[in-house]
């Protein structure tokens, strides 16, 4: 019983979405779902932060390792929150939205986040190349493809492909390396990207049905617990 | 007003009750009356616009738009003679409508060479009339009023009646291939290498006593990918149950943490050790994309897991965990159906599931019968898209290269049935 | 000494060089720059140290991955000090864009779509620049607008920048006259179909608040039809798609784009068809652009950077290969 | 930018940036506040937007709203243990929707949409096209079947089959190469633009 009424619910809800493609009075109902979720997000939250909270008062009372920065954390959390919930520090209208330029929260977000953010976005600068370095190299045909496209558009976008083979004549241009490089990706990667999508789409399809049809069951837990 | 157009009134009245024939005849006459106007305007056309007042629209059309929720009326209209490209004196046209007989409201602005418009703001049971005021910068000039129409609610969208079939026909295979297989009819499913290692990855992990790190993607439980890296959770999850491994999971979703300690906790029940699960094997983060990294990345360095699982859905992310686990020399198994980012995981992971192979590897982990049937399943449909991509471009270059009429109808025939989404 | 006391000693060094570099531009100390010869000699020490480390490979001592990480950084660090003059041959596209700029007459009204955010910014922020720099030189009318919630922001980024340049500053140019910033709009293409027939459906005021109408610059413009050009500067979706499939098909609109270097190779549809009068595509192009509308700004400054970062990478990759195979021809000779 | 703000930006910029040559105190402290303002923040971020923006506003007029909000209760169920399996209630409608809603989505846009792309003449309305437009059009369709060829599970890749499956997968590693080739320029101007801050407008030695 307590395994039949998820997987009821959630064959139910499935079909129900399906059907709801091909069915205009059906139509809105995706947004309604869509809602739910919204709204079933919030309440989870209660368990992500409570578990965050707890991970780090934990970690503070038995004085584990690098507890200081627990500290930080809590810190830092419980403080966004109550800025957040309250509006403290904004115009003082409780009616502005929470992020209105000049309140507290935006303040934070503007000093503390962005920078975080972007920096560690930027990191990708230094991962690609320490990966080009080490990935790129012709062990077998496949990781040979694999460096010959990534050279010729690495150096497609540079100056240095028009100089190293501008001496093609005209009527070969296709083999100059930026030509080559709009050519691959027009073309070779069109091929390989199509097949990957279509691949993609009726992956979904398979275990959505697997899913709704009650044969995958994994994430429902055990009978007896 | 020299023109008359023979559609304009009368038309509009009864289109409610056409058959699509005499619709289909009704559209040619527009069509035909628009050949009229031309010929007509070019003599007309200078004495008209200097002398005469402003032409309106013509041939107001009100049709319900089919198939939908009745939320929707479509207007088309051929716009005024005065409506020209070059020294035109239309400025624009004003869209006006009666509701259930009320007074006339103004519902939209648009500008001159419109001819078409549709309204989403009515509800079936209601009756609309409409009209519409075309403007010069002096005068304005008002069309006839179409009859009062309501708009229908259908039950089905017959325009995606090929997406039913065809959707119908895949999902049917599947069920098909999971049933036979049910019956106890042999498949084969090929090797996936990237799941091939999973044991040997884990068992690693055991033999050197470093943990496994599972990231299940960065989005929520509303992604088709965070499902597909649950699933997998599941069997791995399993084997690390029997081995004893530590595992690690960090998320940056509240719901992805409440589903993935279930599912871990129900892995550890079935393999008969359920007082070694704790919760605090999954732990929530940061739903904040790069405040999670920061903390994955550095987990990273300071737990030195021996295998890393990057399955789910990834974004810029990829490359930064990626290499990160690879620094500290984890073997990694990495899968998503993000096309962007599979060259990262490619680059940087040592097995990865490439789109399609994320979703069937849970099917082909779980080595039951009825998940590797929707696997053959899946096969079908390719074949499908093959045939069709085959044929079709058979068909085309046959067609439109030598003209030949009967290949050009396939080849339309085949567009037109997948455009139906 | 430790490895510990080392790490510390460099982090204490660098943090006092900080310091003083900070107080020196607190005390209004000029900015650095390299002469010429410097410049190339520091070029020179990068290209020779890149070869020593081939040649340390081809010895079978390969360079770990903090290595890579290191050039990375000076590879985008000094440029940014160099006054290497790369030789600009302006592309057929980015002078399509120029050229239109061009033809306009003193008081023709361009309209500027901001459709980015910040990490897009270090490319798109210089065109951004170089554009309301040439309006502003040439007594062009400039509006101002965003269908991303960041790009008006941007674009004050900019104004403030420009404005401030002397050769601007001193033509004393009135906000809401000869420039004016509509604000962020909600509502991607939709925003553009609305503008086809009424701005002022879209933008009932201005960023700072103030109603179109009472905006000298913008009360007698109506539509696109009132638009002389229009640049649009997009990294993404909303952006050059949505201005060409829209304003440009339907309504008419000139319109030049500016775009980030990923997404350029999507646009040269639209240029070939003749849809868009010119594009200015990523860091190299930016670096043409304002060459031609003679702002030297951040593309020419960044362009050094990221050419000397794409050709770091190129080199790691000849080394990486250089390493495996030298790898492979010792193992094979073990066994 | 005030000189607190600018610091405390270059402070986390370099904390970060520290990373990449070991972990450390100062990366931590930088890991600690980043989680912790973030998770603050989007709890914040959620609270309005959806718990207040879409259910509270509207909790008497949409009284099927309440439906997601027992959903939600449903799931902090968890917390007693007793009762705990009652969450998987909200957890399957979860399951059920994602997949359903994906299913047909996936459908039209990866399926529909790709065949119906594929399907093109070779060599152009009455040859018109150019040798090299042909080249491309017959590379992307020998591609793309290849492609898929490579995906099939329940066939052995073995003879013809096995060597049009490898020929897909050289087909995808090219499609790997171009790609990741493609956004290194990207990313490099990610980090030119970080840089730009530390030197120009923090430490101000160049312009």
């Amino acid at each position: 019983m307590r395994r039949l009424i998820p997987l009821a619910i959630t064959f139910v809800v499935g079909t129900v979405l399906i059907v709801s493609v091909f069915t205009p009075p059906l139509e809105n109902i995706e947004r309604t779902f869509t809602l739910f979720f919204d709204i079933i997000a919030v309440f989870a939250f209660f368990l992500g932060g409570g578990n965050l909270l707890r991970v780090h008062i934990s970690k503070l009372r038995r004085r584990k390792q690098d507890w200081g920065f627990s500290v930080v954390t809590i810190v830092g959390f419980l403080g966004m929150l109550m800025i957040g919930l309250f509006k403290l520090g904004g115009s003082g209208n409780i009616a502005a939205p929470v992020d209105e330029t000049g309140s507290l929260f935006y303040i934070i977000f503007d000093a503390v986040l962005v920078p975080l953010q972007s920096t560690m976005y930027s990191l990708l600068a230094f991962f690609v190349a320490s990966a080009s370095y080490r990935a790129f190299r012709a062990k077998n045909r496949e990781a040979t493809l694999l460096l010959i496209a990534a050279f010729v558009i690495l150096l497609g976008r540079t100056p240095f492909g028009t100089m190293v083979s501008g001496w093609i004549p005209e009527w070969l241009s296709i083999a100059q390396i930026p030509n080559l490089a709009i050519w691959i990706m027009n073309s070779p990667n069109l091929a390989g990207q199509r097949a990957i999508l279509i691949g993609i789409g009726l992956g979904v399809i398979s275990m959505s049905l697997r899913l709704i049809l009650g044969i995958e069951r994994s994430y429902l837990g055990d009978d007896n617990a | 007003m020299p023109l008359t157009c023979p559609t304009a009134s009368g038309g509009s009245r009864s289109i409610r009750n056409l058959k699509p024939l005499q619709f289909i005849v009704c559209a040619l006459l527009v069509v035909g009356s628009l050949g009229q106007v031309n010929a007509q305007s070019d003599s007309t056309i200078l004495f008209d616009s200097a002398m005469n007042a402003l032409a309106p629209v013509t041939s107001l059309l009100a049709a319900d738009h089919k198939y939908d929720n009745g939320e929707r009326i479509d207007l088309s209209w051929i716009p005024s003679i005065d409506d020209q490209p070059v020294n035109g004196k239309i400025t624009g046209y004003g869209v006006y409508r009666l509701t259930n007989a009320g007074n006339p409201a103004l519902i939209a602005d648009l500008p001159s060479g419109s001819s078409t418009f549709s309204d989403d703001n009515v509800e079936p049971g209601s009756d609309y009339s409409y009209y519409i005021v075309a403007r010069s910068a002096y005068e304005s000039a008002v069309s006839v009023r179409t009859a009062p129409l309501s708009p229908q609610r259908e039950w089905l969208n017959l325009n995606r009646g090929f997406l039913f079939l065809i959707a119908a026909l895949i999902s049917a295979a599947v069920i098909y291939f999971v049933q036979s297989a049910k019956r106890g009819k042999k498949l084969f499913v090929r090797k996936i290498s990237g799941l091939e290692a999973i044991d040997d990855a884990v068992g690693r992990a055991t033999e050197m006593g470093r943990p496994v790190l599972f990231i299940p993607g960065i989005h929520d439980m509303d992604d088709v990918q965070t499902l597909a890296a649950l699933t997998i959770l599941g069997r791995v999850s399993r084997t690390i149950a029997d081995y004893d491994t530590k595992i690690f999971m960090p998320v940056a979703r509240s719901l992805v943490m409440t589903a993935a300690r279930e599912t871990i906790k129900a892995s550890y029940q079935a393999a008969g050790r359920p007082d070694a699960y704790s919760d605090d094997m999954v732990s929530y983060v940061t739903d904040e994309q790069f405040g999670y990294v920061a903390a994955v990345d550095g987990l990273m360095v300071r737990e030195k897991p021996a295998t890393v699982f990057l399955l789910g859905s990834f974004f810029a992310e990829s490359l930064i965990l990626a290499e990160t686990g690879n620094s500290v020399g984890a073997i990694q198994i990495a899968g998503t159906a993000r096309p962007a980012q599979l060259p990262f995981f490619i680059a940087a992971c040592d097995f990865t599931l490439i789109g399609e192979e994320l979703f069937a590897a849970s099917a082909y982990l779980a080595g039951e019968p009825r998940q590797l049937g929707s696997l053959k399943g899946q096969d079908v449909g390719k074949a499908v898209a093959m045939v069709v991509i085959v044929v079709g471009a058979l068909a085309a270059t046959l067609g439109e290269a030598w003209d030949i009429s009967f290949m050009q109808n396939i080849y339309h025939w085949l567009s037109s049935v997948f455009s139906s989404n | 000494m430790s490895t510990r006391t080392k790490e510390i000693l460099v982090v204490a060094i660098v943090a006092a060089l900080f310091l003083i570099f900070y107080l020196r531009k607190v005390f209004g100390a000029p900015p650095v720059l390299f002469p010429g010869t410097v410049s190339i000699l520091v070029v020179s020490v990068i290209g020779l140290s890149l070869l020593w480390i081939l040649i340390r490979t081809l010895a079978g001592r390969y360079v770990e991955r903090r290595v890579v990480f290191l050039y990375v950084g000076i590879a985008v660090t000094l440029p940014l000090f160099m006054t290497l003059s790369q030789k600009v041959s302006v592309a057929p596209e980015v002078q399509g864009v120029f050229s239109s700029f061009e033809k306009l007459s003193a008081g023709s009204k361009v309209l500027v779509s901001f459709d980015y955010d910040p990490p897009s910014a270090p490319e798109l922020q210089p065109m951004a620049e170089a554009c309301l720099y040439y309006c502003f030189e040439h007594d062009l009318k400039v509006i101002i607008m965003g269908l991303w919630p960041q790009g008006p922001m941007q674009a004050n980024l900019a104004l403030q920048k420009v404005l401030n340049d002397e050769r601007i500053s001193q033509k004393n140019l009135q906000y809401g006259v000869d420039y004016v910033n509509l604000g962020f709009q909600a509502g991607n293409e939709f925003v553009i179909q609305r503008m086809g027939s009424e701005f002022r459906s879209m933008f009932p005021a201005d960023f700072r608040g103030t109603p179109y109408e009472e905006i000298p610059l913008v009360t007698n413009i109506r539509n696109f039809s009132n638009i002389d050009y229009s640049f649009n500067i997009g990294s993404g979706y909303p952006g050059t798609r949505e201005w060409v499939q829209i304003a440009v098909d339907r309504y008419g609109l000139k319109l030049g784009a500016g775009n980030t270097a990923v997404q350029t190779t999507e646009m040269y549809p639209y240029l070939r068809a003749g849809q868009l009068a010119g594009i200015v595509g990523g860091m190299s192009g930016a670096a043409e652009f304002e060459f031609l509308t003679k702002w030297i700004g951040n593309a020419t400054k960044f362009m050094l950077a990221q050419s000397v970062a794409h050709m770091i990478v190129i080199s790691f990759v000849i080394i990486g290969n250089v390493a495996f195979f030298v790898g492979r021809r010792t193992r094979e000779r073990k066994s | 930018m005030d000189h607190f703000a600018l610091w405390l930006a270059a402070f986390f910029t370099l904390g970060i940036y520290s990373f990449l040559y070991k972990d450390n105190p100062w990366y931590k402290l930088c890991e600690a506040i980043f989680v912790g303002i973030s998770a603050g923040y989007w709890v914040v971020t959620l609270f309005w937007d959806n718990f207040h923006g879409k259910f509270w506003v509207h909790k008497f007029e949409d009284w099927w709203l309440w439906i997601g909000a027992a959903l939600g209760v449903l799931m902090l169920m968890r917390l007693f243990p007793k009762i705990g399996w009652i969450s998987r209630w909200a957890l399957a409608f979860i399951v059920g929707a994602t997949s359903g809603l994906w299913m047909m989505n996936y459908f039209s846009s990866n399926i529909m949409r790709q065949v119906q792309d594929a399907v093109l003449p070779l060599f152009g309305t009455g040859f018109e096209a150019s040798f090299g437009a042909i080249l491309a059009n017959i590379v992307v369709a020998v591609g793309t079947i290849a492609g898929l060829v490579y995906f099939f599970f329940s066939k052995e890749h073995k003879g013809v089959f096995g060597g049009t499956a490898r020929v897909g997968i050289l087909f995808l590693m090219v499609t790997f190469g171009a790609s990741f080739g493609y956004t290194v320029m990207g990313r490099m101007s990610l980090l030119i633009g970080r840089i730009d801050f530390l030197f120009s407008d923090w430490l101000g030695l160049i312009r």
